[in-house]
């Protein structure tokens, strides 16, 4: 097995997507000669030629429209939001066109189009380049949202997503672009709708995604020094969730806690955290916790490492799961308990 | 890749060019004039040097269609007061455009239309249930876009622009000659995806014409809150897209414009924008109180432009039309609605749980669990009626 | 005390903010002469000049936008969005100014701004007209999202938005505009960040906000029959979320549903639905359930009941709060319990 | 409100009208070519009928400050190569545009400018060390806008293009004559921002330049993907906008256009459109390899028209400038340089519980409990490598 990154895997799940299916075209903001700002398109306009691989005008919208036309006379495109936070301008057309045009025509429609999003932070951006942007899709019935957090992942679930006939809003964590894996490609990991537990553990169960889920790793690490063994869920498609495996696991560990880089208020973090509680609650020995970025516009780069959740954030709420049986003195705090 | 600099590539250093420089907007701009072929009454103008006037076939089938499309848009106006539609929004006095848009093209074509243009739809051979069911509210889409070659009715101001630019460029691409037909009213032409889907089509040259029903109005809101430019059609020139105004209570010029449009494009020179001056008859929807924003005699002067009668008395004059014909059109538009509305008279029936139907290709798990829980609740109140 | 709708203390609230403020300006699409579709802006124009309540060319980016730079130049525009899901061209300009300027600039500009959106359906209106559209902005950090369920909070919580030095999304659930309550105006009700108990009750708490509350309401007077005292709090103001008052709650009564009309997956209730878990858990007799609409695009107007969280639904998630403390069989179906 | 139906009103039923009717763009559309006073080398031109030389100090003025900005620009470049800055996007070859843009301001004028635009806040005046504080990355704006008067620098394209309209209507409407000024790239004209900002800004007759530098790139985007138009310049008249092109290398002319633009504005006429034709000699920021789209012939054809050499030229050539002046503003620039460097030199302190400062006018609940939280987190922090 050789060594690649994520950005290669997906350069490699364009390419071979677009070899099998001349349907497939790639464009976006510089996508085309320069191969993209983080180079995910690099030589697929040499490749393919710049009518399957090609630059539009800046204009996210646009872009967004654009393939939805495409997706209308029969193509699939394959189009590239340059940031996170460069994707808004596209929002209406995401959400009143790409994810109701199926649901509006009773199917007549399909709109099997993918919207690849570099999201997140953690590499000393600037304002507006490091927004975590995955629940207002994944809060939108229409779109599938899926996020990979490792090599093989990010091939297999990206030509997975093109190939899927629903729209799919493909959120690639930037941080996690250049980071090197041992993988062979092509790779076929597990298909959408299903979470993998990344690493087994007894003790309580750690739920996360995308660029978390290194974080989370690394804390189940760690935790062992503390005489923690914890598992690891890497959630992987965020709409359809998985719900089977998720709730399984924390059947088993009777603790959880939700890891997120986002800003948590109402995020994807509040999902799980509720359907965990609803699913799981007589075998919760503690509430299900959250970890997640604070609730502020992203910082600039020598404040973001105060808000991406770290390791410690995660030990300290794993430290909060009542180990001996003692509820934390804050959910006592205010008013009396039952 | 262009490796000289234009502002230099363009002068010579040291005399100012003088003002015969060729103008680079040339062909680009509209005539200063709305182009019209009839006067208000019915009356042919002189020959207009760039729109001939289309063949007589051509116009009777026009006639006919604005005649049907009208009957149509009363009949639908009328089960909106009896409770039949959710909202109409009528077209009543932009019939010209409505019909002429769609004549201009052929089948293979696509249509982008609005909320606004059901007489479109109608006229595109659109079954007029099928047309109704969004503003009856049974389902969004009544009719098979693909089938029909005619997008859904688009609610989201201008966003059909782009769309309209995607579809035409990914026809051609795919080697086939489908125009793209994007309708779009004076209001929506503020919107960023007007800007943006035009661009996107001049750019790729996608043949698509952009068609502007100006009707003077967005609801309550007046052309000149909408924009300061000479006319809509003068903003083609900033995308280099050719443009054009046309009277668009003149039917005659309304198709030999669209005619002349759509072969632009389908000879692969990119968009058109084409501007159509006219005028709603009827309030926004049958929600609206238009008396609220415009007056009678406004509203009187452009009735005394009326499209219908215009292309009636000229094909009458010119002896194309005559008594009989007009009848068995009229008879024919008779029928037309009585048939509507003796089909929209039973409420359609809808299935519930068809609402987890098309949500995506196929359910996902949490779309069955909620498909499950209303089963049972449906399951549940039946057995409460049969108990009461 | 007069019987008057929502509709129309809104309307007096603008008049009254503009009456007492002359930086006040209300603009949008049709909000001068024709005084907005829903009439909220009836007769400011006539009153005020059409300098302080005018209409606006058709582009939502650029109302927001716009009153972003008037709000630089020392006013305090409110802005009027038609309806919910025609906000969404405007998402840029929210999103990334709106919410975050004063943030970028350390204070030194603040964005005095009211964005009033008219959200949620019951009304028979067409698609994209319905829409449920606050989890988008309560997710954006920098946001105020209000809500009002009842006229004097119409009333009360627009003028303290207008009034308030902080962006404030302001969420009408349009089909409460025209239903109407004894209220005299102006009014004052409690202020920003105060949940508020509509209704007391012993057994078990119910969450709601906006168009849910009245829904909310009626369900706790049905349960009368069933046995259950219900309790019912009107969250008001999703950010800042009041959880005092809410975990005040949900510990007396040990029992938790979380209802609103949107969409449920990654919506507000999520949110309200992992906190109160976090915060009440040893409190609770049963895990907090959320009563919402389905996870599909906002149906045809003869399917919206379907869609609708009615009455019954409410009552089928209290009868699952484990009143005989056995766990619904649901909660153990897959996996194992602990 | 109009009740005469336009386009009844426009023509005269039975007579055609002649071509020579008055031209509804006059006045509005550019001159077919960029404005242009000196020639690539220096030479002045014949005088303009429209654009008359600016007084000679305000052309030293202009100089000293491209000279202060190149060097500045320079610094910045070499402190990212140092790892000083996250980021830095170059505006050299631009500096007629950075710096005639804010000198045909007064200071109570406001500017919108993009991230391109250090070079034109450091000539605004404000501290260098303030406008690089975003591109150091210790928090977003450095400097005051309100202070300032510039609104921080904007990165989501286009968007400021809106600002400014609102910021210039509410000034007039607040019986103040501030123009604002908005700079944008021609990638970001095809927003639908721009086409919504100047739309505003035309309808409300706010006094608003917009200011577009077209360096013919938009990262590696070149200007035919952008466009299909003759220029830019073009799109105002689809706004009813008056525009202009202008050699964006030729210093002199930059500040004629502006000027009387600014005046424009100014004078109640509403905005008005500026096109610069120029090139970014840098790559779009040190993160770019301009290499991968863009040939080394190209950038030395734009080399050989400096903006900084032609103007020295010139003012050398007309005596406006001798050799102890020049070496006196390369003086000045050089300790300009020196001081800047100097205190970039230490690593800012930022505090991280300022982060919970600026989100709303004061903290949520939340956000005292999440400042809290991160307290205890620093402090356990602290102790640990007390320990350690
Ligand atoms: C993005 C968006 N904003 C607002 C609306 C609400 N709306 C529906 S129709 C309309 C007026 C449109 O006017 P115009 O484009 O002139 O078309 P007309 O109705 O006159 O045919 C408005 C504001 C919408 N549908 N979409
Ligand atoms: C809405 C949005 N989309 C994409 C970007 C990413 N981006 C930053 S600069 C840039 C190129 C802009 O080109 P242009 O407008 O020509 O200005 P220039 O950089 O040449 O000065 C792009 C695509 C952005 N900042 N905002
Ligand atoms: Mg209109
Ligand atoms: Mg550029």
């Amino acid at each position: 097995m050789a060594t690649t990154t994520m950005a290669k895997a997906l350069n490699a799940a364009l390419a071979d997507a677009m070899a099998d299916d001349e349907r497939v075209l790639v464009f976006g903001e510089d996508a085309g000669q320069l191969g993209g700002v983080f180079r995910i398109t690099d030589g697929l306009q040499a490749r393919f030629g710049d009518t399957r691989c090609f630059d539009t005008p800046l204009a996210e919208a646009g872009i967004v429209g654009f393939a939805v036309g495409l997706a209308m006379s029969g193509l699939r495109p394959v189009v590239e939001m340059q940031f996170d936070a460069f994707a808004y301008p596209a929002f209406e057309q995401i959400a009143s066109h790409v994810a109701k045009l199926r649901n509006r025509t009773r199917g007549a429609l399909s709109v099997p189009i993918v919207i690849r999003v570099p999201y997140a932070g953690g590499i000393g951006g600037v304002e507006h380049h490091c927004d975590s942007s995955e629940a207002y899709y994944a809060h939108t019935p229409g779109l599938k949202v899926i996020t990979p957090a490792t090599v093989g992942d990010a091939y297999s679930l990206l030509r997975e997503a093109i190939a899927d006939p629903d729209p799919v809003v493909f959120m690639e964590p930037k941080k996690l672009y250049f980071s090197s894996a041992e993988a062979s490609l092509p790779a076929r990991t597990e298909p959408f709708g299903r979470a993998v537990v990344r690493r087994p553990g007894r003790d309580a169960t750690l739920v996360a995604y995308g660029p978390a889920v290194p974080v989370a790793l690394e804390a189940a690490e760690a935790a062992r020094e503390e005489g923690w063994d914890l598992e690891v869920v890497d959630v992987r498609t965020i709409v359809p969730f998985d719900d089977a495996t998720v709730a399984a696991s924390v059947r088993r560990t009777g603790r959880c806690v939700v890891v997120q880089e986002a800003q948590g208020f109402a995020g994807v973090g509040a999902e799980i955290a509720a359907r965990v509680q609803e699913r799981c609650f007589h075998a919760l020995h503690a509430p299900v916790l959250r970890v997640s970025g604070l609730d502020i516009p992203y910082p600039a780069p020598m404040l973001e490492h105060t808000h991406l959740p770290g390791v410690d954030r995660v030990l300290d709420a794993v430290a909060r799961l009542q180990w001996d049986d003692q509820p934390d003195p804050r959910w006592l705090a205010e008013g009396s308990a039952a | 890749m262009t490796t000289t600099p234009q502002a230099v590539r363009r002068a010579s250093p040291r005399t100012r060019p003088a003002a015969t420089t060729p103008d680079p907007a040339h062909g680009l701009l509209p005539a200063g004039e709305p182009v019209r072929l009839l006067d208000p009454t019915g009356t042919p103008l002189p020959a207009h040097p760039d729109y001939p006037e289309p063949p007589a076939e051509a116009l009777s089938e026009l006639y006919r269609r604005m005649v049907i499309g009208r009957r149509f848009d009363i009949q639908a106006t009328a089960l909106t007061k009896q409770g039949r539609l959710a909202v109409y929004p009528s077209s009543r006095g932009q019939e010209a455009c409505q019909v002429g848009g769609v004549l201009a093209l052929r089948d293979t074509d696509w249509v982008f239309p609005t909320y606004r243009e059901s007489m479109a739809l109608v006229s595109r051979g659109i079954d007029p249930v099928e047309v109704l069911t969004l503003l009856r509210g049974d389902w969004h889409c009544g009719y098979d876009p693909a089938a029909r070659r005619t997008a859904p009715q688009c609610t989201p101001l201008a966003t059909q622009c782009v769309h309209a630019a995607g579809l035409a460029y990914g026809e051609a691409h795919q080697g086939r000659d489908t125009v793209a037909l994007a309708f779009i009213g004076d209001g929506a032409t503020s919107e960023g995806d007007f800007h943006e889907g035009i661009n996107f089509a001049a750019v790729f040259k996608a043949p698509v014409v952009y068609f502007v029903q100006n009707n003077r109005y967005a609801i309550s809101v007046p052309l000149s809150r909408q924009t300061a430019a000479p006319s809509l059609a003068h903003k083609g020139v900033g995308y280099g897209v050719p443009s054009e105004q046309v009277d668009g209570n003149d039917p005659i010029a309304v198709l030999a414009v669209l005619t002349r449009a759509v072969a632009h494009a389908r000879a692969g020179n990119g968009p058109f924008l084409v501007e159509a001056h006219t005028y709603r008859m009827e309030p926004h929807t049958n929600a609206d109180d238009a008396t609220r924003y415009r007056d009678g005699a406004e509203v009187d002067a452009w009735r005394d432009r009326d499209p219908v009668t215009r292309l009636e008395t000229y094909l009458r004059d010119r002896g194309v039309l005559d008594g009989p014909t007009a009848a068995a059109v009229a008879e024919e538009a008779e029928a037309y609605a009585a048939d509507l509305r003796a089909r929209m008279n039973t409420q359609p029936a809808v299935d519930p749980l068809s609402l987890f139907d098309h949500v995506y290709a196929s359910p996902t798990p949490q779309l069955v669990e909620q498909r499950e829980q209303v089963r049972a609740e449906l399951a549940a109140a039946r057995d409460e009626d049969g108990d009461a």
